[in-house]
């Protein structure tokens, strides 16, 4: 079926990134907001856009009957959900299909199998593929839990069979704390998932983050895009995202890509996912999950496929054939993805306010997916995440001293950013090596250099005594309601810092 | 000339500047830097967005402030300074070390949940209150032992970065 | 010799492009900028900047005295001219071989061979490389003129022997107008040149601008980088380019690549250079000439190849070997180039004036490289390009729509630009098929929709309501010498329209 | 309810508005065009782009203004508009079609050649003097035939757009 007009269930850079491949496809790309986001981006850049609720997520972009009833108004036959939100709760795609719409991504099945991560577990055990050592079955007790680490050897972590983005995860580290860690988890599970079930396997230490892109049709072709290696987290947040990875070889890929292509397989899975593997220091690997939906870094894998990773989504959605083969898939150069937030880089607590001045990086090699604006006010009711910067070099090396200069040449100003903890990963010699693991981030330090304290003083001193001369008369047009403030005042307004 | 007390907390710089000459593209600044002194040509291309180029080297430099907090970033190197008019510095009177300490949001956000009530005795690093802000939950801790002598928010009050969230007597 | 500071002997955005090249190399970058220029982006992108003199170019960056003192005064080991100003002028990488600066770019010698059009013309045909038929000598009388027309058959062209940029060129279609196009050539080659030296070579009707990428090291290593089709051009200037060329197949580009190679070889032209070829219906083509240094539409080069033409050129101008060899050459995907010019898309009249408000392109496949920033204010004294939007898709048709966004998401206010020329080329049904030749400009049309005119003039009725009903009191504001005046005033500065 | 006429020259549309309503992040206004009635939302993002919505539709919208002439751009198509206060439409009164005519100039350049001087006789089209700008010469031409009854600058002066340049009585 031909897709012509697609609701885009999301907000933010994601939501940019699908209504421009919209675009690109002749498709009418039709945005929703909350009340919040009335001159956001992705409201401005679609075709069409519809208020569906107040600000808080779960009253307008979590709700699901109001993305089923504004696609249906808006004569839509398709919702793409980016990723976050509803992106991979499967009574979205089974209300799409209720609805007659078209859901861009896997069947509501398949995503509720891979969504059940001792399901998913067990699935990839019978497909012969790695899993990390842990039961197969939710724990029933405490004391199962107890045993269950017993026979498989401190540390060990707990997760919650629904989970995902790290929430009811405990890592024990020996069995006189494993009780009480355990009541914990499962208290966690219940209240962010509705769903109290824990399992435990083993834990890791320092493993490698690299996981595998996946695309597959409606009609069993299943391609694999070469990996991403994403083990710069915090708190299983990914920061900075590369492909290819330092320490995968040619013979690893295949094997790495054929387990997740056969795990896609097992699933039953379409459309575009990932699978993910921690890879241990004898690069040896074990199936994580799988993400039921497009990551927050494809790019990196665009930029060295040259495939565009939204239009084959649509394209798989419509019924199409995948047009690539595994043999048209290479590896062009290398790329890096760093995550741009309204965070503290120090602290990483949240900044909001008003984006003041936005001054983005280009050039060769540069590639930025934002979702913001000069003056557009960063609400505090949603993700931290901005925008992304994504570089590409002839090589590694040249990927890396492209980003650090991307990420010199971005100004966001009027809030707080992690652009210079970014600029830190970049210049960290485990970074620089490739050799690193989910590690890493506690290591990173702020290596001040007091190189520029003069000249920072001196530009300091010349707005102080500025500041002091011009009388600026701004009040009257402030209360006329401009969102002028931080261009007329000059750096007055601060929230965040 | 006007001579301002430029201090990063580690360093601590006395900068004197005066205007030489305002021309169609710049203005020239002589500047005494602890001492030393330099012509400095200053492009302001936005309030905040001062260019800079002093003995041939030249430098974007990024200024935003909020009254004397002063944060400038050039080069990818971010300072946070404070900057006091020579003519108003004073003994700076700290903050006693015990008696009441108004404990502040550091970030805007929403109380989700306040863990203590009125003349509840704390620990130094206690959870006080969690707020949410951009779906992640922060707790807010006791910045030193004592007893709650206020509380000032409510649960699901959307507070801005600085408001008075507590009192706590130490 | 490892060259650790270069000076930019530019401005705009190759001198940003340059000064890109050289911090992800490591290397201080020099600036040098007219009293004009001194906020204009590249002096705040280098790592020095000088200035070297009055706003008219003749006073500052076509004096090679200034650039060489510079230089030298600021330990530069290299010069790198960019194009335009003095990059094809012989006398400045002699002055630098005198005052022992490396130039970046070939010997005096070869660029003089190669700048005398006559001399080029005849080393060509010596070589077996294709020419317009024409003669190979420069025209001492009208006379002569008359006669060699006769022989070659009419239209035909007269050319300036030291010429370029369209200057002294005149098409000449019968005999009676012959005798005083000759004058009047002669007179302006004499004015532009300081040479009045004219020669005469068959008209081509509508042919195709098709050149080759060279990158030629000092050990006599020469490979090319295929083709760019410029055929979009207005009176000789350029405006879209792209690679691969719609009618170059793969014999054709390893005809004419090969070709290009030798006119290098024969030449003794080292470093980066094009060699420009008109080509027939018939897919016949004929040498024009040799540009003897970086080009305005390299990127789309570098896109398809994902070699960064620049970088290459500094290590070529060190002495290094091509890292290199041919058959490392292949073409991803199809790149497409836009120049952005500060002028009326109608009139092409120059437009100068503040930059009021600036928002560039991003997402996928696009690149942008400028040499403007928001206040920034453009001034009259030098070339009205701006800034290159350039695209790159896995298929032309993808690299097509992805300007057409690019363009769309271009926001330059204050002044007026050739955007909406280029969206015209961009959807004009001949460009699309690519069937086009150098007579495609006058054919473009404005082709107007008023679709949404309603909707146009809604917008201009509230902000000709809420500009009455808001009073600024800004005048206090400007005095204060704050560039803010595009800001706090709705739209209401607009030199240019 | 204000209204006004918009004309793209093609075109001539009535619109009235009226701001039914302020919200945090809109206004919504009633828009009566040629007629029809809707309600649009409108957010300024700045003063020269604005954000409209209307039945579903957004529209990313750019206003650039000199006076009266609007220049209008969406979706990449630009419109050039006079736009007029209702109450003060008037009879237009255009230009005679004979006597004094200013030439002005199209563009900010300097002047590099004047052509013609006082009581010189000029045909429409004839070059009356050359504009550099850009590093492009621009010839400026004459809009009738008559006789030059005043050359208003110099060789080299610089000249912003608008500026006059000669008068010319036809």
């Amino acid at each position: 079926m031909k897709i012509n007009r697609i609701l885009i269930a999301n907000r933010g850079e994601i939501a940019v990134r699908i209504a421009r491949a919209c675009y690109e496809m002749g498709i009418t790309s039709v945005a929703v907001f909350s009340e919040a986001d009335r001159s956001a981006k992705h409201v401005r850049y679609a075709d069409e856009a519809y208020e569906i609720g107040p600000p808080p997520s779960g009253q307008s972009y979590l709700v699901i009957e109001k993305i089923i009833e504004t696609a249906v108004k808006s004569n839509c036959q398709a919702v793409h959900p980016g990723y976050g939100f509803l992106a991979e709760n499967p009574l979205l795609p089974e209300a799409c299909g209720n609805a007659g719409l078209i859901f861009i991504g896997p069947t509501h099945q398949a995503m509720a199998l891979v969504g059940n991560k001792t399901e998913a577990r067990k699935l990839m055990k019978n497909a012969g593929i790695p899993i990390i050592p842990g039961v197969m079955e939710p724990l029933a007790t405490a004391d199962e839990a107890v045993s269950a680490a017993e026979s498989i050897g401190y540390p060990v972590l707990l997760k919650a069979t629904a989970g995902g983005g790290g929430k009811g995860v405990r890592v024990v580290e020996s069995p006189d704390k494993l009780k009480s860690a355990f009541v914990r988890a499962e208290a966690e599970a219940l209240s962010a998932f509705g769903n109290p079930d824990i399992y435990l396997e083993k834990y890791m230490v320092k493993p490698r983050h690299i996981e595998i892109q996946i695309l597959a049709d409606q009609h069993g072709n299943i391609i694999h895009l070469n990996e991403r290696e994403c083990s710069v987290q915090r708190r299983y947040q990914k920061l900075v995202e590369e492909s290819p990875s330092c320490i995968v070889d040619e013979d690893l890929r295949r094997r790495m890509g054929e387990a997740a292509v056969e795990a896609i397989r097992v699933s039953g899975y379409t459309n575009a996912g990932t699978v993910e593997f921690l890879v241990d220091s004898n690069r040896e690997f074990y199936f994580l999950e799988v993400n039921a939906r497009l990551q927050v870094e494809h790019p990196v894998t665009e930029l060295i496929t040259g495939v565009d990773l939204v239009k084959e989504q649509i394209k798989i959605a419509s019924g199409e054939h995948l047009s690539l083969k595994q043999t048209d898939i290479g590896i062009n150069g290398a790329a890096i993805e760093c995550r741009i937030s309204a965070e503290d880089p120090e602290t990483f607590l949240p900044s909001v306010g008003l984006i003041r001045e936005l001054i983005e990086p280009s050039g060769p090699g540069i590639r930025v997916e934002s979702g913001i604006a000069e003056d557009y006010d960063v609400p505090v009711y949603y993700d931290p995440l901005l925008s992304k910067v994504i570089t590409w070099g002839k090589d590694r090396e040249e990927a890396i001293v492209r980003m650090l200069r991307a990420l010199n040449e971005y100004k966001i100003k009027g809030i707080k950013t992690t652009i210079p903890f970014h600029r830190r990963v970049l210049v960290n010699k485990d970074f620089i090596s490739g050799n690193y693991d989910t590690g890493i981030v506690p290591q990173i330090e702020h290596s001040e250099t007091s190189d520029y304290l003069e000249i920072a003083a001196i530009a300091a001193t010349i707005v102080a005594m500025t500041d002091e001369q011009v009388k600026f008369t701004s009040t009257a047009q402030k209360t006329e309601g401009w969102k002028l403030s931080g261009r007329i005042y000059g750096g007055i307004r601060s929230i965040g810092w | 000339m006007v001579a301002y007390v430029v201090s990063d907390g580690n360093h601590t710089l006395k900068v004197e500047a005066s205007r030489l000459e305002v021309r169609p593209h710049d203005e020239l600044f002589q500047i005494e830097i602890d001492g030393e002194k330099k012509i400095v040509s200053i492009s302001r291309i936005s309030p905040a967005h001062l260019s800079i180029i002093v003995d041939g080297k030249s430098f974007n430099v990024e200024v935003e402030h909020f009254e004397k907090d002063y944060q400038v970033s050039t080069r990818g190197e971010v300072y946070n300074f404070s900057v006091i008019d020579e003519r108003e510095v004073t003994i700076s009177s700290s903050q006693p070390d015990s008696g009441e300490k108004i404990v502040k949001a550091p970030m805007p956000g929403l109380v989700v949940e306040i863990m203590v009530s009125e003349d509840d005795q704390v620990k130094a690093g206690d959870t006080l209150l969690v707020l949410e802000a951009m779906k992640m939950q922060n707790e807010i801790t006791a910045p030193a032992s004592g007893v709650i002598l206020s509380v000032l928010v409510k649960s699901n009050a959307k507070v801005n970065s600085g408001d008075d969230l507590l009192v706590l007597d130490t």
